[in-house]
């Protein structure tokens, strides 16, 4: 079985403690498994808002993933 | 030509200056079925957050999806109002307080598709695009701007 | 300041420009309040009239009855809406097709009031102001502006 | 009794007939007296919208004059 190769993006107040914008993970089957990983490495995501978006669609459940799949966490938008 | 399928950049470097809007306002005077404009500007405000000053305000965005965002937001609304044309730029980088980090610039032969267009896309653009402000403070701490509804 | 008894001009003669737009949106980096501004322009159309096309408009007005009305109108806007400034600019004379007549301008902390409030100035400055515009046509003959609502 | 000298404007559309901007009148009494000369004077008047202001506001009633009042005749507005 080939290795499923995908990117994380941060944005906003996240990378006040993420520290960098992107990772690139391997073998992680699906989403959830995903941000179970990312609540691990960086506690502070638990109390943090934010919504999931998968190839710049926001999800709202556990989602699996392929290779080149790119999983965003978006905390509350605030443009204008 | 304005309601095509195209994809467009919004996004300007820095703030948008007061020249660059009179350009915009100036390019229309060749459409000459236009009779009324309606424009948004976003300022940035000197708020004072945990006691310090607002000095100005980082914007970043995950672009490739404020784009498609954007260009699904433009082909709803030209759906639903009679425009003649509607152009949007939003900052990115540091935009210092008093400075303009959002542009919307309705246009229609009659004035209130322009004033309604105008107005809801202003509010969407807040709600639906992935775009994120760093408020400097004058102690050089930040805190993370959030919109009111 | 802004909402001062003063009875304002707001008659300037022939079109306004970009220019004038763009140097009035600039006098308000300083104020460093202000989060959103709403700007209505209203441009002259190239409508067809008894089959012959506008070229221009030559507006005229009881100036000193539209002044008092203006300045009426401008106290019942501040008292109605919690607005940084508004500032008010129709021609007098000729304008020609594709240039801009009214410029309506209004600036506030959030966003809300100065759109509202703008909007509203635009719809009492058509409906309350005595002023008139000859629409000239391409043979050199005249028709009289009536305004929709 | 000292005669009462009034002055009368003509606005928008209505110039298209009158041909002059600005009449002045003496020893009318009231609105109605003045408004029926200026038909007289005018006959296009008698199809021609318009709103009478006396000293720029609009009245809508028959109202007495007395020297320096001003009288306007207003078609619809037109701004914007």
């Amino acid at each position: 079985m080939s290795s499923i190769k995908i990117s994380v993006l941060f944005f906003g107040q996240i990378t006040d403690y993420t520290l960098v914008n992107r990772i690139e993970l391997n073998d992680f089957k699906d989403t959830d498994t995903v941000l179970h990983y990312l609540k691990t490495m960086f506690p502070r995501l638990k109390e943090s808002p934010y919504q999931l978006a998968l190839d710049k669609e926001i999800i709202h459940e556990n989602t699996l993933l392929t290779s080149h799949h790119t999983v965003a966490l978006l905390p509350p938008y605030a443009g204008g | 030509m304005s309601s095509d399928h195209r994809v467009r950049n919004i996004f300007i470097q820095g703030a948008i200056s007061s020249g660059f809007i009179g350009e915009k306002i100036a390019d229309h005077a060749a459409k000459k079925n236009i009779g009324g404009h309606s424009i948004f500007l976003g300022q940035v405000r000197a708020d004072l957050k945990e006691d310090k000053e607002v000095t100005g305000i980082e914007y970043t965005s995950y672009e490739e999806m404020a784009l498609e965002k954007m260009h699904e937001i433009r082909q709803a609304i030209f759906a639903k109002y009679e425009l003649t044309c509607m152009h949007v730029y939003h900052s990115l980088g540091l935009v210092s307080v008093g400075e303009i980090s959002l542009f919307v610039f309705a246009s229609s032969v009659h004035r209130a598709p322009a004033i309604e267009a105008c107005r809801e896309v202003v509010e969407r653009i807040k709600k639906e695009l992935p775009v994120w402000g760093k408020e400097l403070l004058s102690d050089h701490s930040h805190v993370w701007k959030e919109n009111r509804n």
